[in-house]
């Protein structure tokens, strides 16, 4: 029902886009994100897009495409879909959010075709040195930084003990466990007690039913041992909803979540339903902030006003288009492209800000000029924003490495 | 001769680059010899003969194979140190350039790195001064053998040393 | 009237997916040059990979997942040479050498369960694929850099075991496809390529209505045509015959002498190392190393590819499996796109490509379980004498 | 050699669990004999096969007794290997052939002519590649031994069924060492033309030193080729005697056994004959009961493929024949279990075959051999075994409304349960016990009751008496007979036993090789449904047979 609805405005969409459109762009911008069943954030900014610069088909600049839902196994699918945008002679700008596995070879490829394409990755699940290797520019969501801001978020909103809540085949990722070395290395120096709790991985034979289930459950033993005062975080997305739903309930601070987004958990925890407000982040954040308030939560519970992928998608073809055009025309890799890029995604965030740093390789101390890592301020639902993006992050964490597994 | 003695060098950095003794190592061919016996069993002495011999032969022939695919298909490191070292000063400019690869422009100071595959890589560093007249060419090849990274001063290299490779003893 | 049924019976897999490639390929829009290029690069990434299937399904063995065995052991050799720097040809080579022998231990140990497991040769390996996948991913993310020395820190994860998720196969990317540089060109195009290579020299051949150019990769194509004339020549040994032998009656075999479980032993081992082999080219291909990811589609899609080829369960040539990759993967390429030109969605072009792929590869299999069907009825049919003709 | 015989058997014998198959059997054979070996099934030849052949299922089943001589040495085979290496050699009665590989690789099977590798010391003899040419030559040879003209390139799947013979034996002459050969019923399948011309190189192959061991069920043939007849009976050596001394229906005789002679010799059968022959002749007038035209089933072992015959009202017909031969396919068939086709008719109407509620539908009730698996659910209790057939084909034993809402009607069925449990002396506790739980006679009995309650018109029985005690047997014999009577129903009755069969039935067809061998009144001698066991009639004694 919903997709077929979906279908029908953005055919509409096409239709104005074709009417306003008349005269054939110049170039094209290739898109490429997960479906909806996959990453809805990212397809939505696509859409966005299209709705703004208009369908290639119709005369305008996108040409919209997804990689495999099954993506992990299906590689030579996601290489060959991204090497099709480049048979387009027109095609100029190619992204990719999110960069999951094959996106590095699919560039490759391209830039051995076709070397004038500018090649964008929007959070890529390859390593940095890779990804950047072929890309041209890569953006990440700053998780070294976060690791930080976040502990300092709850301190702002009044928590005196962090809980991380995560699970080990999380915790053996690279990014997921760095991040929580900073995160208990930034309590420490904020003077927050740092906890880790273990909650079944919703991947395993409990199921996201039974994981969900262990959430609610324990919530309510979590507040009665670490009091009203402690902020949580949990990495999996399947934790989120029972999270946000016991914190507005029975108290307990919460930051923003793994990966924050005013539809993350929300509308499931509270029961919102946001189907009018489809694609307008400033309503559906109105929309979640009352609900909150209403549940008791309000000043409690924070997120990230616009959605990352949504906003990434968007900024991504965005910059590409300046980029062509000439607007901007400095080295990429240079400081001025960093600001440029913070200003892409500005602009589809009116009232929030972005903070935006290079990636260092913690293991060389090599800065890595072509992955930006951006963390959106967070904003405090009934309260408004922490003013974190400015936040500049203490050199130390930079060089922390990531500790085993589970203890 | 000098073929076993260059093998034998190959085997003993890979034995020692794993911390592998040179008693565990044998066991581990008597294990191997072992192991063809055990597979020619049932066969007449003649027969049996040959397909052991020959099957010696072919193991240790794959095993040599790869001891040498190691040694020619290592990809070095080799760090170009532009820096003063035991007295000798820095150079203005020079340009280096790893066989004939894409060369690194290095101001006094700086490190670079490149890459070379195989044993023995030709270094061909073009010294330039002030006003960026190439003063002189030095061209020179350098056995690296099994070694992964090599730092190569260029001052020294400059100076004509034989001994250019960093730590300088 | 009855033989021009049967022959369309008997080709109904690739015949649907030569109808629906006929309908796709227009809607895609993509160039001439670009499907030809993919299709080629997919010919010499998967089709040894495939052949590895054969001598199994010679020996009765079915379809196998034995062969994700062999992937992983190639996946190992791999890595050994990503941690020692061993690049180009030699690094191949070696990822070879050091596969083999773990693909043949795997091998042998993968052809006793089957022997217990006579007759569910397709179901025990997939699930046995599952067990040995969990052997592999602990002994990639524990015991390597703990207990199996691997060095390279852009290889471990910074916690100072365990392999990192993607592993960059930059030192022999592409090192066999270009091994033999050789570009099919049409009057574009030309001058993009010369400054690819660098001045080296290659083949070139120009053909006038071409559109854009083409790269071969020639050395792929001769290692698979190599390969080919193995498997010819092993058809015809003392070995390939016992195995036809036993394919088609094991008892018969093993009534006449032939050591029957031996022998099916040995035809998985050929197959696992050569799928060991298989997939280093897959992946030299690739450029990437997905550690966790990389062999779990291998099985998979090799086998839907050779029933697509018109293969069956029993049956497998050569031709089935060139026929196999080129009509899967034109499904793979076109499909999205012509899904999307189709209906004007982008994702519904990734659902359509799903519900097309996955969709034909299960009318394969419910094709051909009705083909064999088919076939027992007409094998009945001569025992009913004259009078059971209806 | 000397003296020695080629092959010496002293004292064989052979107990599988207790159960003697085989008791103190010594013959001798000698180089270039042709020796028949003749028995019915169950008779031991398959046992004496396994242990000359040093079979697996010998040695686990505790090995034989006496001693076997090869030229005067003793020698015990414990795999097929062994005694191919003694010069054994064995064609076995299923074919060994792969369809797929041509003539001459299924000769040369596993013995084929190699070409030199130079690899086959690194690896083994089996990277060599064949050679192709001289394989064909060899499997020329050997074909040509056999005095038949097949091309060593023929597929042996498109090859007619008498050819794949001539290559089963060819593939043990190419042997070289091969002095002893025993064929398995080599003729079954050939035609006559195929079969003279098997025994005539056989003869050769014999004048050449190789003895052979033929067994067979066509008499005139193993009388025809061989020297020295062997009679085998229920484990035991009947006879052995040179084969000009016996007539094929003395050896029939010996065969089935001694109380076939003495069925002969008794006045009164002989009056039974002329009764019940009479018997279906009146009732020709009336419409059989069930008229079966051109029927072929498709059931694994037991193939039929043209069988006609008519059964009256009231009769009770005995289905009997030689293991698979065919004879549970028939009523199998008409039941719908196994794909079948032809015409079969009840009561003049036609039947729909491969659907079993349509012969449900039409009153019929079958009874299985295979009891445990078809005929029972084992953990269900007796009432509901006995009365859920009827429940389900004719909506009895419900109440409330057909179609929309109807119950077990649990008394009633417990009501009937309990009627045949007093009828058919069923020992149980009780209609509530578990079928699983009764012993096999009184398993074949709630069979038996659950085909009753369908009050049927026809009744189909397979095996009745298979695994139940001798009490038992005359016990369920007896309510067949009974329930014959008193309800006129129409009893078809399958039965590997030949004695059992003369006893109950009226008229006894025997199925050979899939086709009415021929319909005789019970009262006949054994022997001739020995001799239509053994394939003579359609030779020989056509018109005497035919009814």
């Amino acid at each position: 029902m919903k997709l077929k609805f979906s279908a029908l405005v953005i055919l509409v969409c096409v239709l104005l886009a074709g009417s306003a459109f008349a005269e054939p762009a110049k170039f094209h911008i290739g898109i490429m994100t997960g479906t909806v069943s996959q990453s809805e954030d990212d397809l939505r900014g696509a859409e966005l897009m299209i709705q703004k610069y208009g369908d290639a088909k119709d005369g305008g600049m996108i040409v919209h495409i997804t990689y495999p839902d099954n993506f992990p196994s299906e590689q030579e699918t996601t290489i060959s879909q991204i090497v099709g945008l480049a048979d387009d002679p027109l095609m100029k700008v190619i992204v990719v959010n999110q960069a999951v596995p094959g996106t590095a070879e699919g560039f490759r490829r391209v830039r051995e075709k076709r070397s004038d394409i500018l090649l964008l990755a929007g959070e890529p699940h390859e390593d940095p040195g890779v990804i950047t290797e072929s890309a041209h520019i890569a953006t990440h969501t700053d998780h070294i930084g976060r690791g930080y801001t976040i502990p300092l978020g709850a301190q702002r909103m009044g928590a005196k003990t962090f809980v991380h809540i995560s699970f080990p085949r999380h915790m053996s990722y690279e990014t997921l466990g760095l991040r929580r070395a900073i995160m208990e290395e930034a309590c420490k120096d904020l003077g927050i007690k740092f906890v880790f709790e273990t909650a079944p991985d919703p991947t395993s034979d409990v199921g996201m039913a039974g994981a969900q289930q262990y959430i609610l459950e324990n919530m309510p033993a979590w507040i009665e041992k670490y009091g009203k005062d402690a902020a949580f975080f949990c990495t999996n997305d399947g934790h989120t909803e029972p999270l946000l739903r016991q914190v507005a309930a029975l108290g307990g601070y919460f930051v923003e979540a793994d990966l924050p987004s005013p539809l993350m958990g929300y509308p499931g925890a509270l029961g919102i339903d946001l189907s009018k407000e489809q694609g307008d982040w400033p309503a559906i954040l109105k929309k979640v902030e009352d609900a909150v308030v209403k549940a008791g939560g309000g000043g409690r519970m924070g997120t990230w006003a616009y959605s990352w992928g949504y906003t990434t998608t968007a900024a991504l073809a965005e910059y590409g288009k300046r980029y062509v055009e000439g607007t901007y025309t400095d080295k990429i890799g240079s400081a001025r492209a960093l600001k440029e890029m913070r200003e892409a995604y500005d602009e589809f965030c009116p009232g929030a800000h972005w903070g935006a740093s290079y990636f260092t390789e913690a293991s060389t101390g090599v800065k890595n000029t072509k992955f930006i890592l951006l963390r959106q301020d967070t904003y405090v639902l009934g309260k408004g924003y922490l003013g974190l993006a400015d936040v500049e992050i203490p050199e130390k964490y930079f060089s922390i490495r990531m500790t085993p597994a589970g203890n | 001769m000098t073929m076993f003695n260059e093998y034998w060098e190959i085997v003993r950095t890979f034995l020692d680059a794993y911390g592998v003794s040179y008693e565990l190592a044998g066991l581990i061919v008597l294990v191997l010899i072992w192991l063809l016996l055990f597979l020619g069993r049932g066969l007449s002495f003649f027969r049996f003969l040959m397909r052991w011999y020959q099957r010696l032969i072919i193991v240790t022939g794959l095993v040599a194979l790869g001891f040498w695919l190691f040694y020619v298909g290592r990809e070095h490191q080799i760090l170009l140190d532009n820096k003063n070292v035991n007295g000798l000063k820095a150079l203005e400019q020079v340009n280096v350039s790893i066989n004939g690869g894409e060369s690194a422009e290095l101001m006094p100071g700086d490190r670079d790195m490149r890459k070379a595959v195989g044993p023995e890589f030709e270094v061909k560093a073009e010294i330039l001064d002030d006003n960026g007249e190439v003063v002189s060419t030095i061209t020179k090849t350098v056995k690296i053998g099994c070694v992964k990274n090599m730092t190569i001063s260029l001052p020294a290299l400059a100076a004509g040393s034989e001994d250019f490779t960093l730590p300088l003893k | 009237m009855r033989k021009i049924f049967d022959i369309i019976a008997n080709n109904a897999v690739p015949a649907v997916f030569i109808i629906i490639s006929a309908f796709a390929i227009p809607l895609s829009g993509y160039s001439a040059s670009y499907l030809v290029q993919e299709l080629l690069t997919r010919i010499g990434r998967n089709s040894f990979l495939i052949l590895s299937l054969l001598i199994p399904i010679m020996a009765g063995m079915g379809l196998n997942f034995g062969m994700v065995l062999g992937a992983m052991a190639g996946q190992i050799g791999l890595l050994f040479i990503c941690d020692w720097g061993i690049v180009g040809i030699p690094g191949m080579v070696l990822a070879c050498l050091i596969g083999t022998p773990i693909a043949i231990v795997l091998g042998i140990f993968c052809g006793h369960v089957l022997n217990r497991a006579k007759g569910r040769e397709m179901v025990t390996s997939y699930i046995l694929g599952f067990f040995i996948n969990g052997v592999y991913q602990m002994t990639v993310l524990y015991l390597m850099g703990w207990i199996i020395p691997i060095t390279n820190p852009t290889l471990l994860l910074s916690r100072g075991y365990g392999v990192r998720n993607a592993v960059s196969l930059l030192g022999i990317r592409g090192i066999l496809d270009n091994l033999i540089p050789t570009i099919i060109t049409g009057t574009q195009g030309t001058a993009q390529f010369v400054n690819i290579n660098g001045g080296k020299s290659f083949i070139m051949m120009q053909l006038p209505f071409l559109e854009g150019s083409i790269r071969i990769p020639l050395a792929t194509l001769i290692v698979i045509a190599l390969f080919c004339i193995f498997i010819v020549w092993f058809r015809k040994t003392k070995l390939g015959q016992d195995m036809r032998a036993i394919g088609q009656s094991q008892s018969v075999a093993d009534s006449a002498g032939i050591p029957v479980n031996r022998t099916r032993i040995i035809a998985i081992v050929i197959s696992t190392v050569l799928a060991c082999y298989g997939q280093i080219i897959y992946l030299q291909n690739m450029g990437t190393l997905n550690t966790y990811n990389s062999h779990d589609q291998a099985g998979m899609f090799s086998i839907a590819a050779l029933l697509i080829g018109g293969a069956s369960v029993s049956k497998a040539t050569i031709a089935n499996v060139f026929a196999g990759v080129i009509l899967f993967h034109l499904m793979f390429i076109v499909a999205p796109v012509a899904g999307k030109n189709l209906i004007g969605d982008a994702q519904i072009g990734e659902y359509f490509r799903v519900f097309v792929s996955y969709g034909i590869i299960a009318i394969a299999l419910v094709l051909h379980a009705w083909r064999r069907n088919r076939e027992r009825e007409a094998a009945r049919r001569s025992l009913r004498g004259n009078k059971g003709d209806e | 050699m000397g003296n020695n015989p080629l092959l010496r058997l002293e004292h064989i014998g052979k107990e599988y669990y207790g159960n003697r198959v085989l008791s103190d059997i010594s013959f001798d054979i000698n180089a270039g004999e042709i020796i028949g070996l003749v028995g019915e099934n169950g008779a031991g030849k398959s046992t004496l096969l396994n242990i000359l052949f040093g079979m697996p299922v010998i040695a686990s089943t505790g090995g034989y007794e006496g001693s076997i001589q090869i030229d005067g040495r003793k020698v015990s085979f414990t795999s097929p290997n062994q005694a191919l290496a003694h010069g054994i050699g064995m064609v076995h009665q299923e074919f060994s052939l792969i369809p797929g590989f041509t003539a001459a690789e299924n000769i040369l099977l596993n013995r084929e002519v190699l070409n030199a590798s130079s690899m086959r010391y690194i690896f083994s003899e089996r990277v060599s590649t064949l050679d192709r040419e001289a394989m064909n030559g060899r499997a020329r040879s050997a074909i040509h031994t056999l005095g038949v003209n097949i091309s060593p390139d023929m597929i042996v799947s498109e090859m007619p069924v008498g050819y794949k013979q001539f290559i089963e034996i060819a593939r043990e002459i190419d042997r070289k060492n091969t002095r002893l050969l025993f064929l398995d019923e080599p003729t079954a399948v050939l035609a006559e033309s195929e079969a003279e011309i098997l025994i005539t190189a056989l003869k050769k192959l014999a004048a050449s030193g190789i003895a052979i061991v033929f067994i067979s069920h066509r008499l005139s043939e193993v009388k025809e080729l061989c020297g020295r007849i062997l009679v085998l009976r229920d484990g035991r050596l009947i006879t052995d005697q040179p084969s000009y001394t016996l007539s094929t229906r003395q050896i029939a005789s010996l065969m089935v056994g001694r109380e076939s002679v003495r069925r002969e010799e008794t006045p009164e059968v002989t009056e039974t004959v002329s009764t019940e022959t009479d018997a279906p002749k009146k009732k020709k007038k009336i419409r059989p009961a069930l008229k079966v035209e051109h029927l072929w089933v498709d059931m694994p072992g037991e193939t039929v493929r043209d069988v006609s015959f008519e059964v009256m009202k009231g009769e009770i017909f005995g289905i009997g024949g030689l293991a698979g031969h065919g004879k549970l396919a028939i009523p199998n068939g008409i039941m719908g279990l196994y794909p079948a086709g032809g015409t079969v008719k009840t009561f003049g109407k036609k039947l729909t075959l491969n659907k079993p509620r349509a012969a449900l539908g039409k009153k019929m009730a079958f009874v299985s051999e295979d009891r445990r698996g078809v005929g029972l659910l084992l953990d269900e209790p007796l009432d509901w075994n006995i009365t859920f057939t009827a429940m389900q084909t004719q909506g009895r034993f419900l109440v409330g409304i057909p179609y929309i809402f109807q119950m077990r009607n649990d008394l009633a069925m417990r009501k009937e349960a309990r009627k045949f449990i007093d009828q058919l002396s069923i020992k149980c506790t009780g209609p509530s016990q578990k079928a699983g739980e009764l012993s096999g006679g009184n398993q074949q009995k709630v069979c038996l009751a659950k085909a009753f309650v369908l009050r049927p018109d026809i009744l189909l029985i397979c095996e009745p008496t298979r695994g139940i005690d001798i009490g038992a047997k005359t016990l369920v014999l007896d309510t067949l007979k009974q329930y014959n009577k008193e309800n006129g129903t129409t009893i078809i009755i399958t039965s590997s036993e030949l004695e059992e069969l003369r006893s109950v039935c009226n008229r006894i067809a025997i199925v050979d090789e899939g086709k009415i061998a021929g319909i005789l009144p019970a009262s006949n001698p054994a022997e001739d449904f020995g001799m239509l066991m053994m394939g003579q009639v359609r030779n020989e004694e056509e018109g005497e047979f035919s009814a």
